[in-house]
């Protein structure tokens, strides 16, 4: 059963970008990006370190304005509504430290609920809502940690704190922002897989950034390569299940390295 | 299953009983104070308080041109009282006040900055012995010098010094050094020590990554504390009127004592005129230290 | 074997900004205001050095701090509590004043310093630029500065004057000022705060006071309450001063004593002040090392 | 606790012109004994400097207040209907004495000292009649220029006159002036050197301290109670509560035309009337 | 030339551990560890998130004291002398977010001077230390960011930054946590490259955490997988070039992936 059907409130959320720009003083971070993404796709960004990915997925999140060009979202869904099917996991995990792991994960469903409710039900949680959150974290491996100060865990304990509070949002619109960076690699093909799981359960749309191309090419539907704020490269997955668009040549050219020059 | 789990994982949770036995023996405090007798609260509501509050704004407050002008002349009358007061008296005033202060801040924030390093435990290398024992007593003076309220320290030396002046910025000094020296220290030890840490692990000496490497990323902070205690210094050299030198206080004084409450009033004015300049010269350049580079 | 770099630039120009500068100019601004103050107060070093009667009064201070009074110097009227019993009775009552001060200016100063910080109303998005919105956190920061623009001996002399003697409103006079000044520190220490977390609950959807609540002061909360818990230290000071205007704290003691020129008296009243003011800090202490 | 559930009491103050560690015996017995006299209860309200004894008396806070001649004015001014009832049989005839110390090089003398002129100089509390008012008024006189105009670095608020005895004794000014009564006590009992602190100059006789009553206790205790406090007071004979009184030679009826004298000098000072 | 030979005066920096246990209250981050590591040996450390590999790097940088066993560093030079040979490129960087790049960069030296000549050469950096920090920063691609505020630098832009300043810093000892997690593959290759050219040059050693085990496996001579704060892997180059210990079965059991377990 998919919930981000079009039909629901804030379901299907997709994306049309035209000559989008965003300029940051001395530095335009994205150039030009003229890009459609479909309701219930998941999608990779790929490219170098600087290249824009971050921007691109916060311009989508709603927490920044182009400066130039057009960004419309499909779906007739309020402003609000969006925000509150939308789940951002950043690259720094925006956690705040002081707080246990269960009230930063509980922070996830602050959207849906007005202040008052949404802040009891962070602060004094049902059990059921405990509970909830417990399960999430014992799908990132971490149901240990639920009652521990976030300040004190290691890197890659405190990114999965950040997915867990994602998967515990339940979003329509799932953006990730390098998620298993700090992850080893069996940890990171299993988040990952969790990830494209959750959209493809939910019908939500799933747009992350990677480092690794060939997690890109192994379970998105469609690896966009970034590089100085400009797409140089949009592959779709063909009917045989493979990125034929993904060959070396094309990443060699997307990452940019000439050895041995300076 | 999962219930009896994270019932397990609840009971096992970082608590700090310390930190709710503080908050409930403060609560307990303040509770006490307004039920227990030594406050009271009531009294401060009899129709008296409001008669008296009434007659002080309308008679005591009032300057009497203004009270003897006609309507319309009543903005004049008031603008020309304040203009001969400030004019003949308050501005000098105001200035050896705000002097005072600023002197008696910077020797305190000199003194402060000195301290700090010794007195913050978290810094680079702050785990040795020896630095132990330097924090220890670095805390014990600044716990002095702040200890003994400044309007008691003026009261001693002022008794002692030929200089009126230097014996308000010394109390002034001496008092806030000690203040200054605790919250330098302090927000040395919060501040993020990651990067001084990796210098000092890089090699640095302790001063050189506290200075090179903490002072700038606390140096926003540090100017916050600066003009607060700059303020505070003003604020009470406006009070330490009873030195013999000619401060706001000294005026502040004389017109309470010959029941010109109005009198008395403007110089508060002006005193709040300068914590206000001095609270816009933090804001400025903090803003100015924040954005650069 | 490098990495491409897409540019390169002149690495042995010169270095185009001083990379100190508005900091410097600060620095260089403050050191200047300082050496104008001392000139117009014409302060020159031979003030610091006591006047030949100040070394008898120094000689006797000095002589009274080694040997402060375990016992009143002179004779009391019947019924005066026993010497300890009216330093620990000054004592609470100091404290007492100071907490029921704190129970007022914290809740105040909180809610203040959450109207005043720019992070509260960047939190609003939309309307954060409205002017309605930048009068409301103007006007209130103009009440803070205004609260504490006066000391709080100045808000005690006024209420003296305007409502008459009372108790409450020696408390509140030091509550005015304090709410004043935690919610100034307040308000910076809420903007100091990582931007990111309360971005990303609202990013989600989260409204303006839950991601305030949530986001932003669990994060400014741990440095508030300490800085809040270092006011109690500051206010059992100002309560022992307020005992200079005849309210029953350890400056009303202290005030005596020195009068009477009984200054053995007055040494044991100070290191009572000071023993107090130490517990309250080694106290703070434990506090900040458990909330940080 | 809530005010009405006690029966009113009268308050009571009392300039804090000396110590007050010894003011406070003194009118505890004062008020026990107008306690026993008037059938009421009586309350001592310490205050601790000469303003706040005017406030209090003003804010309806106390109701019967010992003052000096410009505080009493000043109270008397500010609440219609408040009546002095009595002072010490001194009172009509107090003075003020201009002292120096011993290294100062200012010998006694009867005629105002000029040579004072410069020197470094404390006035005690800035509302006391016989520690700034009267000599402010005499200085003028003679003189005919302002305390600041004639010693230049002048301290316009030295505080009570025990003080301003001992500062002057110490060396830390060169002179002062303060209530002849305080300096005779003083000395007396031997706090203060009179070789050290040196009398120079006594000035012209004024009236000063005064008990004056808040028109309020006619409503609180019945008509004619101010009556009745000025023969209870009046009446006192017995030389302990005299001479916590600080009249060891009783008190006598007074009025507040007695200080017709130090009103008009304190209106034309600009202290009241303005 | 080895400039970190055992002759010079910091040079030739390696480890005994022995029976090495650091406690966090309430969770023991390293426990029992022994190891010896060789001056001049490349050191990858492998396992799964919060096994102890950021924990045991504090531990060889001097960080952190051992709560239990013993810790001895070969050669016989001094604290600070070891100090100042010691890079650490943290797993969070640790920049002064608000300085330049130029200074964060430069701050690497410090160790090496005074306190005065050490400020001086941070904010009046003559014009030959500025050409130095240009060339570290082009050897990591980020040349044009020299005077950039380090927090406006995308997250594997500063990560770069940090690595630089352990280049500039020319150590003997070089301890990197996780120094590509923000990076891309080809960008990941060359910096871990990089390090190993660094080491091989100076003779440093150098201990990494990474998180990719084919980077480890090809670039180290050493690989050391540790979970749960015990090492349960401890593989060093044959003969042949080959990690032999390797095995996928060895991985599986260091990364411990069961699933749905807590
Ligand atoms: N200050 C601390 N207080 C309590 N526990 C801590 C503290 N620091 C680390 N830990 C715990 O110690 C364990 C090891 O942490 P460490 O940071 O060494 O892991 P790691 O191997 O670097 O993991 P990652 O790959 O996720 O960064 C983790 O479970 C972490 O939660
Ligand atoms: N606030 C800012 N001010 C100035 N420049 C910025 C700002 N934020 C980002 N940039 C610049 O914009 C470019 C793109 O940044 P972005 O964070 O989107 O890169 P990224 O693709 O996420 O890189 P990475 O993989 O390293 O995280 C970078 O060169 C960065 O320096
Ligand atoms: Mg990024
Ligand atoms: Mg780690
Ligand atoms: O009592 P005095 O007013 O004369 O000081």
């Amino acid at each position: 059963m998919t919930i981000c059907s079009r039909k629901s409130p804030a379901g299907g959320i997709g994306f049309e970008l035209e000559e989008v720009t965003v300029a940051f003083p001395g530095k335009a971070a994205l150039e030009d990006v003229s890009l459609t993404l479909e309701p219930g796709s998941t999608v990779a960004l790929i490219g170098p370190s600087g290249a824009g990915k971050t921007t691109l997925l916060r311009l989508l999140a709603g927490a920044l304005e182009p400066t130039g060009g057009a960004l419309r979202d499909m779906g007739g869904v309020t402003r609000a509504q969006r925000a509150a099917a939308t789940g951002f996991i950043h690259q720094d995990h925006a956690l705040v430290p002081v707080l246990r792991v269960l009230q930063n994960v509980l922070a996830g469903r602050l959207g849906r609920y007005g202040a008052l409710r949404g802040l009891r039900s962070v602060y004094f949680p049902s059990r059921a809502d405990v509970e909830a959150v417990h399960a999430a974290l014992l799908r990132v491996g971490i149901g240990e940690l639920l009652y521990r100060r976030t300040d004190r865990l290691s890197g890659g304990e405190q990114q999965r704190v950040a997915i867990a509070r994602a998967l515990f949002q339940e979003p329509c619109l799932l953006l990730c922002d390098e998620p298993v960076a700090s992850l080893d690699p069996a940890r990171s093909r299993d988040v990952i897989q969790l990830l494209i799981d959750l959209a493809e359960e939910r019908g939500a749309t799933l747009v992350t950034s990677v480092h690794d191309e060939r997690l890109a090419g192994r379970y998105f539907d469609r690896v966009i390569g970034l590089r100085e704020g400009r797409i140089v490269l949009d592959s779709s997955r063909s009917e045989s299940g493979q990125h034929e668009a993904l060959t070396p040549a094309a990443l060699e050219d997307l990452y940019g390295i000439v050895r041995g020059d300076s | 299953m999962s219930a009896k789990d994270v019932e397990r994982l609840r009971r096992a949770r970082e608590r700090s009983p310390f930190l709710r036995w503080t908050a409930a023996v403060l609560a307990g405090t303040a509770l006490l104070a307004w039920v227990g007798g030594t406050v009271d609260a009531t009294d401060l509501f009899q129709s008296r308080r409001a008669d008296n509050l009434v007659r002080f704004l309308s008679v005591d407050a009032m300057p009497p041109a203004v009270r003897d002008a006609a309507g319309a002349e009543k903005l004049g009358a008031l603008w020309a009282w304040a203009r001969d007061l400030v004019a003949s008296r308050y501005l000098s005033a105001a200035a050896a006040t705000l002097a005072v202060a600023i002197v008696a801040a910077i020797l305190a924030s000199f003194a402060g900055a000195c301290l700090a390093p010794l007195t913050a435990r978290s810094g680079p290398g702050a785990s040795s012995r020896p630095r132990r024992a330097v924090s220890f007593l670095a805390r014990l003076g600044c716990v002095l010098c702040r200890a003994v309220p400044e309007y008691m320290l003026a009261f001693l030396l002022g008794a002692l010094l030929p200089s009126a002046a230097w014996a308000c910025i010394l109390a002034l000094a001496i008092h806030n050094g000690g203040i200054l020296g605790r919250l330098y220290g302090e927000t040395l030890e919060n501040a993020d020590q990651r990067a001084a840490r990796a210098w000092h692990l890089a090699g640095a000496g302790r001063l050189v990554a506290t200075v090179g490497a903490l002072f700038p990323a606390v140096l926003p902070r540090f100017l916050t504390y600066f003009f607060y205690r700059l303020e505070t210094c003003v604020r009470e050299s406006t009070v330490l009127g009873m030195l013999g030198f000619v401060s706001l206080g000294h005026w502040i004084v004389q017109a309470r004592a010959a029941g010109h409450y109005d009198e008395m009033l403007l110089a508060f004015g002006m005193g709040a005129i300068i914590v206000l300049s001095a609270d816009l010269a933090s804001w400025i350049a903090r803003r100015a230290v924040r954005d650069a580079s | 074997m490098a990495i491409r770099s897409t540019s390169t630039i002149d690495a042995g120009g010169p270095i185009r900004r001083f990379p100190l500068g508005a900091r410097a100019l600060t620095l260089a601004l403050i050191a200047a205001a300082g050496v104008v103050s001392a000139r117009y107060l014409g302060l020159d070093l031979a003030g610091l050095w006591p006047r030949d009667a100040g070394w008898n009064l120094g000689g006797d201070l000095l002589g009274a701090a080694v040997h402060p009074a375990f016992g009143y110097e002179n004779e009391v009227p019947p019924g005066t509590p026993a010497f300890p019993w009216r330093i620990l009775g000054a004592l609470w009552r100091t404290v007492l004043f100071a907490a029921g001060a704190m129970s007022l200016a914290l809740p105040l100063g909180l809610l203040l310093s959450v109207l005043a910080s720019d992070r509260f109303w960047q939190l609003r998005r939309r309307s954060g630029g409205s002017p309605a919105a930048r009068i409301v956190q103007v006007a209130v920061r103009i009440l803070i500065a205004l609260m504490r623009s006066l000391h709080e001996l100045l808000w005690a002399v006024l209420f003296l004057a305007a409502l008459g003697l009372n108790s409450a409103a020696a408390v509140v006079s030091i509550a005015i000022p304090f709410a004043g000044t935690l919610a100034k520190v307040g308000s910076e220490m809420i903007d100091e705060t990582s931007k990111s977390p309360a971005a990303a609950l609202q990013d989600s959807g989260a409204g303006r006071w839950a991601a305030l609540l949530v986001g932003v002061l669990p994060a400014a909360l741990p440095e508030l309450l300490s800085y809040a818990f270092y006011r109690f230290e500051c206010a059992i000071r100002s309560a022992a001063v307020l005992g200079f205007f005849g309210y029953p704290t350890i400056g009303l003691y202290v005030a005596q004593s020195f009068e009477n020129y009984q200054l053995r008296e007055v040494w044991a009243y100070l290191y009572a002040l000071i023993a107090l003011v130490v517990l309250v800090e080694a106290w703070s202490r434990g506090v900040r090392r458990r909330l940080s | 606790g809530p005010p009405q559930s006690r029966p009113p009491a009268l308050r009571i103050t009392a300039l804090p012109d000396s110590k007050t560690t010894e003011l406070d015996p003194k009118y505890r017995l004062v008020a026990s004994h107008l306690s026993e006299v008037l059938g009421v209860e009586v309350e001592y309200v310490a205050v601790t400097d000469y303003a706040a004894s005017v406030e209090a008396f003003k804010n309806g806070d106390v109701q019967l207040a010992w003052f000096g001649g410009v505080s009493g004015v000043q109270a008397r001014a500010a609440v219609p209907g408040a009546r002095a009832i009595a002072f010490g049989t001194i009172d009509p005839q107090f003075r003020s004495y201009f002292v120096a110390h011993q290294g100062a090089g200012l010998a006694p003398r009867a005629e105002f000292p000029m040579e004072l002129a410069g020197k470094r100089f404390t006035f005690g509390d800035a509302a006391s009649t016989s520690g700034r008012v009267m000599p402010e008024h005499f200085l003028r006189e003679i003189t005919g220029k302002t305390p600041e105009e004639f010693f230049g670095e002048v301290n316009l608020n030295g505080g009570k006159h025990a003080i301003v005895a001992k500062n002057v004794e110490q060396g830390v000014y060169d002179a002062g002036v303060l209530n002849f009564q305080t300096y005779e006590n003083m000395v007396d009992a031997g706090e203060l050197d009179p070789e050290l602190c040196l009398k120079i100059w006594e000035t012209p006789p004024y009236a000063d301290y005064n008990w004056t009553a808040h028109p309020d206790v006619d409503f609180k205790f019945g008509k004619g109670f101010t009556d009745r406090l000025q023969e209870a007071l009046t009446s006192i004979t017995d030389p302990v509560l005299l001479d916590a009184l600080q009249r060891p030679d009783g008190l006598i009826a007074a009025q507040n035309s007695d200080f017709d004298r130090i009103e008009a000098i304190c209106r034309e000072l600009g202290i009241i009337g303005r």
